[in-house]
């Protein structure tokens, strides 16, 4: 997308964007300030993200302290993170990888639906719930993988291919069910999906592994480092020998892979498949990713900003409800907060990295 | 002679670089003031700010005598400036005519003259020698020296008193180049001013007339003359050492060495034909010829980045698969490419994740990475190819272009390969980072690597390589060791029968 | 109680002296409320009314939640409420059988829950649930058709439903086809539209192309229908009759203009929520529901789905929402 | 978007983007020889294109016959074309430019309750009905003027900045409204709006003349030329004078008169404004462009291939209808035969480039 090309030259001159602070250190530095200077950048990069998620929990305090500020509102915003979140994680590795995915929402849909079928529900009453979990992980990986050969090798354009996905899986899914909500009626899934461990819910594990694991893979493996040469420039990413074809079809199985996870906690969250679940967790996904720093043209993404943007999202959401604004006055409010964050964003980040 | 332009103490700082710290330079009108500095020493920064691309943190312009704020590409153009980009800054999807006159459209009430365009970019490309080059095709689809040639067109389509043009010889070959002095000089007569950047000082003495000296974004020397002054009085300004600016010697390659890569009747309709040679493990082929022979499509399709319609790459005697890098790749083959930018680059990212890309591998245990080793193997390449700033955390973008090249070969450096093919390995380099690269590529061939070099100085794959193969308009006219050839005949062979 | 306009439906008009003593001020009650995204003129009318109703009420605090069509929202708004420790909460899910579980808790938490619009499958995840008819509402639209068709026996029925993957579109149809199917008729053609005006025109315009001869359509929407009345007239076309369904103001003011297409109209009232706050706020102050004998809210108010007439419509008119 | 990258050079080797049959092409060919050349590659470019939009056609007859094929039904279509159109061509131009715009649909709702409310109306009905129409071109303008500045000096990704105004335009139309659909009373209006000229409705010449307009800009105008410019390669954009932000927000701006162009004729088409207006006009608009080969990284963008595009999926939806098929799988036919219409768009145009 443009911004990036007009974002900075005009006033400032600068053109290159990754001017963390990192940018001094050199090969010999100690440990310890290399260790300083990985948190400054991390801090840096979003640290407006992280203020603006801040000044909306002061704001929330202020405004419902009583009741913001409590453990189990805590809880209430993170388990509603948890289930976009983890579709966001997986947006995210689409994204850094120059792709997009249009039929997040339509694969939490069809994957919710299938592994809540009359026989999957048998089967796993039979034998073991983990059959409805392998289910809703198999269709979201092969919905990815579809997406991911029709993009590759039938070089579709992304947004087309995916908008294709979101159609057709959103109707599969509708035939499959056809159109019923399909009740979960093993008891062993959603008490072990609904429970929680050392006071935290289960839902919100999840999330944090997915993240976490997330993290990794993108900033430590040599997936995730081909993932941004990919994203960055395919043509130079092919020629020093990344098989970019496999890598792209990789990245949006771990899409739907996601989608598939995500299906899960929707369906112990609501003890229901439907067709009608994740409508528009495509714009939300991309939405928080975009607003956590990654680059809608691919090559540059950090889980951790897409966290901070869900976060943000969710915290929004529960500050409002809180807060029992007009409805139609909260469109209007939410659409001036995106705004101002992310002007705050781009003003702390530059003076980070200027200082 | 008045000064048409002056600029003092000009100072620009990049978040943690000081790439400009008070530099001095004058322009008389009617004069070619080259440019002269290692990679990085601010060259092109200075360029930038005088085209209102980079806004100077502090220091002073006259144009005529009179202090100017060039705050804007727009403002800079309107007082006659006029600029080459040493990073092509073209619009690939538009046509030729419509890049040259990008921004100055010849239109009426806002509807583009079409024809009106065409004319006269017709005209200009004329004049610089290239009335072969379509007017109406995407530029994108143009090689780059074509693209250097839209470049130029597009400085000359404004009535410019100042052209600045940065390292525009770089991609040209030399009958290119005596094209471009040819418009140079016409210029000067007329009395416009031209700013010349080059790392081949041997076109500084034909063109130049004085000369400016930069070092680590410092004015060193100002005003000196062109022609006179000796080339070490130069190498030792720009670096602060001398440099004996000749070849390495060259490693005897055994006859007995193994053959590593056959090449044999490799066909691509349109682009070359029948192209067969073989290297041995130590050797170094060149590939010499003019700009649009066919050398770069050549190279790839040995990489499998291109497909070959008929013909078979060996590498030690194992057919390659046609068209497909990964097989190229596993058989160890290396290609720098080209084009740094389009084909080589990761700008947003580190240094040093550019120059382990391809050898991720070897740093990673179970598909986690180590950084550390990462850095330090980068910073290793980095300090013998002289990086400039020599740490590995900057993204790509932010160095200048040669230190680019330079990440570019590193990463090539870094891998074992068992063939490299080189293209345009130092294109944009300056001298003292040039022989330390030839000695690289030396030693690699002493440790048995087979090479194949493209280049389009003449001098350079004549002094490099063992054996030469000269490519005209996709065909290969002549075939056999370097020292039994010299330049003239070179050029001889690729200019023969060519229209010019 | 006083504006007719917003609140109250036909089959309670006369209890109002029990209503008074009802109303009068007492314990105060905090009431959440939550409903799906008002992407359509009945949606945004029912949370209107819902708001309307509770304004009314000097010791009713509503707390409105943002409409959404994502489950996992909707029940983190339910949970937010139940964090507040609201009385009461008044919702309508976007999906009954999701929001179970959550409504569920919140009546564990101690939490009166009123069920509007779309049910909940546990009886114990809501103490009241208010209902339209929307099978009955199918059943009288087909009947109406039937008795202004009567004879015709290979008449051309046109339907457009609304969002079909709901299943109160899926009931209204089922009971349309029976209510046809009494009298010999079948459903010709059938488009969905999305309840949005736009919507309706476009699903109007398509169908009104396949069927070039109906002798009747139900359209199921009266806001979507506005869209629906805007493709007819444009195609010109006068051959058949329309009925109407939830029965908005509009239509009921074409309909007595007696010179529409539009024949009847079968409602669906868009005051469920309201009602929902009504009981909502008796529950926890612990009344009786004015003119019943017995002293508990009962658990089920299903509204009845009429249907209106030139000749009845003076007395539904004012109980019309604006759409 | 990656797609581009990875498209080509694979298995053909080529790097060159827009090897059109115009590359053969000589400096001195004749004039006839050029327009030839002109012809062969504006429908080479979209021959894949027509060629899906035509086997539709093909179906709809065999299908429905008697129906598809009268006059009245492709009245229908275009009518059905029209207001979605409008918007398209107004995103072409943005997309073109190198961003985005996801408020379209809002921004349409918006115009249209702000030019029907009461006090408007009640204006209209005493002057003109062209201050209706004024009023809502006026709201679409200044729409896409906030976008444009929040995008071009406020920094803002395109992505998220339309967004917002998603949002916040959303919300306004339903405070202005009230959530009340507003039906218009000023006949004359609907009248001139809802007739006809030499037989072709008022809806459908509008739509024509907005296309032709948008072809004209963008093919033969500086405008046009910059834009492709400023899409392409905005650094190279700037550094040749031109303003690229001031461009930019003007590209914002012909898209927000566009959607007000497209509240007029869909207020004449429902003889309402509302709030609920242009739902998921963003995805259907991006859509029918990118399918008619615009690119979504910008610098490459095609009117007639818009049209194209918005008119597929108008003749889809309309033979979907007359077949009486089930939403559901419409839904599921409607992806395969997106996947279908690219797969062959890219065969033949690929064949054609060749040849
Ligand atoms: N946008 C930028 N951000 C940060 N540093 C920059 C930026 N642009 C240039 N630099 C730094 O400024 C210094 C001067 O760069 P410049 O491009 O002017 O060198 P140059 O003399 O043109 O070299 P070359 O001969 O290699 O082209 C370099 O150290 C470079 O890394
Ligand atoms: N100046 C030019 N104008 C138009 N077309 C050109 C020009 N130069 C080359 N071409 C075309 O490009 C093709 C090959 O160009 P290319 O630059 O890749 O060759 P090369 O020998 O590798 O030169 P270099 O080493 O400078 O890249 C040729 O088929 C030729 O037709
Ligand atoms: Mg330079
Ligand atoms: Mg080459």
């Amino acid at each position: 997308m443009m911004s990036e090309d007009i974002t900075t030259p005009d006033t400032t001159g600068e053109t290159g964007p990754d001017t963390t602070a990192s940018s001094q250190a050199t090969v010999t530095q100690p440990a310890a300030q290399r260790s300083a200077n990985l948190l400054r950048s991390g801090v840096g990069r979003n640290l407006g993200l992280v203020v603006a998620l801040v000044v909306l929990c002061i704001v929330g305090v202020i405004t419902a302290g009583d009741t913001f500020a409590t453990g189990a509102n805590v809880l209430t915003i993170l388990r509603l993170a948890a289930v976009i979140g983890v579709v966001s994680v997986g947006m995210t590795f689409v994204i850094t990888g120059g792709g997009i995915d249009l039929s997040v929402g339509a694969m939490v849909a069809l994957a919710s639906v299938w592994a809540t079928t009359l026989a999957t529900q048998q089967l796993a009453a039979d034998y073991h719930w983990i059959l409805m979990v392998s289910t809703a992980l198999a269709v979201g990986a092969a919905c990815g993988l579809v997406n991911g050969l029709l993009i590759a090798y039938g070089k579709i354009v992304p947004f087309i291919a995916t908008l294709a996905m979101l159609a057709a899986a959103r109707g599969l899914a509708e035939i499959i069910s056809d159109r019923k909500t399909q009740i979960i009626t093993v008891n062993s899934f959603v008490d072990f999906f609904g429970g929680s461990l050392i006071g935290v819910p289960v839902l919100v594990w999840i999330f944090l592994l997915v993240a976490a694991a997330g993290w990794v893979v993108l900033n430590r493996t040599t997936f995730g480092r081909r993932t941004f040469a990919v994203g960055g420039n395919a043509e130079a990413a092919r020629l020093a020998g990344i098989k970019v074809q496999r890598h792209t079809v990789a990245l949006y199985v771990v899409a739907g892979l996601c989608c598939g996870i995500a299906a899960v906690m929707l369906m112990a969250r609501t003890t229901t498949g439907s067709s009608t679940h994740g409508q528009l967790y495509e714009l939300d996904a991309i939405a928080a990713v975009v607003i956590g720093g990654t680059l809608l043209s691919g090559g540059r993404g950090t889980i951790v900003g897409t966290v901070i943007g869900v976060l943000i999202f969710t915290t929004l959401n529960n500050v409002f409800t809180l807060n029992n604004l007009s409805i139609s006055a909260q469109s209007v409010a939410k659409g001036a907060i995106i705004v101002v964050a992310v002007l705050l964003q781009q003003r702390l980040a530059a003076r980070t990295t200027s200082s | 002679m008045t000064d048409l332009l002056t600029m003092t103490g000009i100072v620009k700082e990049f978040p943690g670089v000081r790439a400009l710290d008070g530099v001095d330079l004058d322009v008389r009108a009617g004069e070619v003031h080259c440019l002269l500095g290692q990679n990085g020493a601010g060259k092109s920064t200075l360029i930038r700010v005088l085209t209102g691309a980079h806004q100077p943190d502090a220091g002073t312009i006259h144009l005529n005598g009179e202090p100017v704020q060039l705050n804007s590409p727009t403002a800079a153009i309107q007082r006659g400036i006029a600029a080459i980009y040493q990073e092509l800054d073209l619009v690939p999807d538009l046509t030729v005519a419509e890049n040259i006159f990008l921004g100055h459209e010849p239109a009426r009430f806002g509807f583009s003259r079409t024809h009106e365009a065409t004319a006269r970019a017709r005209e200009i490309l004329q004049g610089l020698g290239h009335a072969e080059i379509p007017t109406h095709r995407a530029v994108g689809s143009l090689p780059a020296a074509g693209q250097q040639v839209v470049s130029m067109a597009r400085a000359l389509s404004r009535d410019a008193r100042l052209i600045v043009m940065d390292e525009p010889s770089a991609v040209l070959d030399p009958e290119e180049v005596s094209n471009l002095f040819r418009v140079i000089r016409g210029l000067t007569e007329r009395g416009v001013a031209v700013v010349y950047i080059s790392h081949r000082l041997e076109e500084i003495r034909q063109i130049g007339n004085r000369v400016t000296v930069l070092k680590d974004g410092a004015t060193v020397a100002t005003g000196l003359d062109a022609r006179e002054t000796p080339t070490k009085e130069l190498i030792r300004l720009m670096t602060g050492r001398s440099i004996e600016y000749v070849f390495p010697p060259r490693n005897e390659v055994a006859s007995t060495a193994p053959v590593v890569l056959e090449v044999d009747e490799l066909t691509r309709p349109g682009e070359f034909a029948g192209i067969g040679f073989t290297v041995r493990a130590g050797e170094i082929l060149g590939l010499a010829g003019l700009v649009g022979s066919g050398r770069s499509e050549v190279l790839e399709t040995v990489y499998g980045a291109r497909r070959a319609a008929s013909g078979s790459v060996r590498v030690d005697g194992v057919a390659l698969r046609p068209g497909r890098v990964q097989a190229a790749v596993k058989a160890g083959v290396g290609l720098a490419p080209e084009e740094r930018k389009s084909q080589a680059l990761l700008l947003d990212q580190a240094v040093y994740k550019n120059i382990t890309v391809s050898t991720l591998q070897r740093f990673a245990s179970g598909g986690f990475l180590n950084n550390r080793a990462e850095r330090e193997a980068a910073a290793g390449l980095a300090k013998s190819l002289d990086l400039r700033p020599p740490g590995v955390d900057h993204p790509v973008r932010n160095l200048s272009g040669g230190n680019q090249q330079k990440v570019v070969l590193a990463r090539w450096l870094l891998r074992d390969c068992r063939v490299l093919l080189l293209d345009e390995p130092t294109r944009g380099v300056d001298v003292g980072a040039r022989s330390e690269i030839y000695a690289l590529i030396r030693t690699l061939a002493a440790n048995g690597v087979a090479i194949v070099l493209v280049s389009s100085e003449v001098e350079e794959v004549l002094g490099l390589s063992d054996r030469v193969v000269v490519l005209r308009e996709g065909r290969a006219v002549h075939t056999g060791p370097a020292q039994a050839i010299d330049e003239h005949q070179v050029l001889d062979l690729v200019m023969e029968g060519s229209a010019v | 109680s006083n504006t007719p306009k917003t609140e109250d439906n036909a089959d309670k008009a006369p209890a109002n002296q029990a209503a008074v003593k009802n109303d009068e001020p007492g314990k105060k009650v905090k009431i959440g409320f939550s409903a799906p995204a008002a992407d359509h003129g009945w949606m945004g009318a029912i949370t209107k009314a819902t708001q309307a109703e509770a304004k009314k009420y000097s010791d009713v605090e509503l707390i409105v939640a943002e409409g959404t069509n994502d489950v996992n929202l909707q029940i983190s708004q339910v949970e937010t409420f139940i964090n507040q420790k609201v009385d009461a909460i008044v919702l309508l899910p976007f999906d009954g059988a999701a929001l179970t579980p959550v409504a569920t808790k919140a009546m564990e938490a101690g939490i009166t829950v009123i069920n509007v619009d779309r049910e909940f499958d546990s009886p114990f995840a809501a103490r009241t649930t208010v209902l339209g008819d929307n099978h009955g509402m199918g059943v009288s639209a087909g009947t109406y058709i039937c008795d202004q068709l009567k004879g015709k026996k290979d008449a051309v029925v046109a339907e457009i439903a609304g969002i079909d993957s709901l299943p109160l579109t899926q009931d209204r149809s089922r009971g349309f086809k029976e209510a046809l199917a009494d009298c010999g008729l079948k459903v010709s053609n059938r488009v969905a539209a999305e309840f949005t005006v736009e919507s309706g025109e476009k699903a109007a315009a398509n169908l009104l192309q396949a069927a070039p001869k109906i002798d009747a359509i139900w359209n199921h929407d009266d806001d979507q229908g506005v869209g629906v009345m805007a493709a007819i007239k444009n195609s010109g076309r006068k051959e058949f009759f329309v009925v109407g369904g939830a029965g908005s103001a509009n239509v009921m003011r074409d309909i007595k203009s007696g010179n529409s297409l539009l024949k009847a109209t079968v409602i669906y009232p868009s005051t469920q929520g309201a009602d929902g706050i009504r009981l909502a706020r008796l529950l926890v102050q612990k009344k009786a529901l004015g003119d019943l004998v017995e002293v508990e809210v009962p658990r089920t108010v299903q509204l009845y789905a009429p249907v209106v007439t030139k000749e009845n419509v003076d007395q539904y008119l004012p109980t019309a929402f604006e759409s």
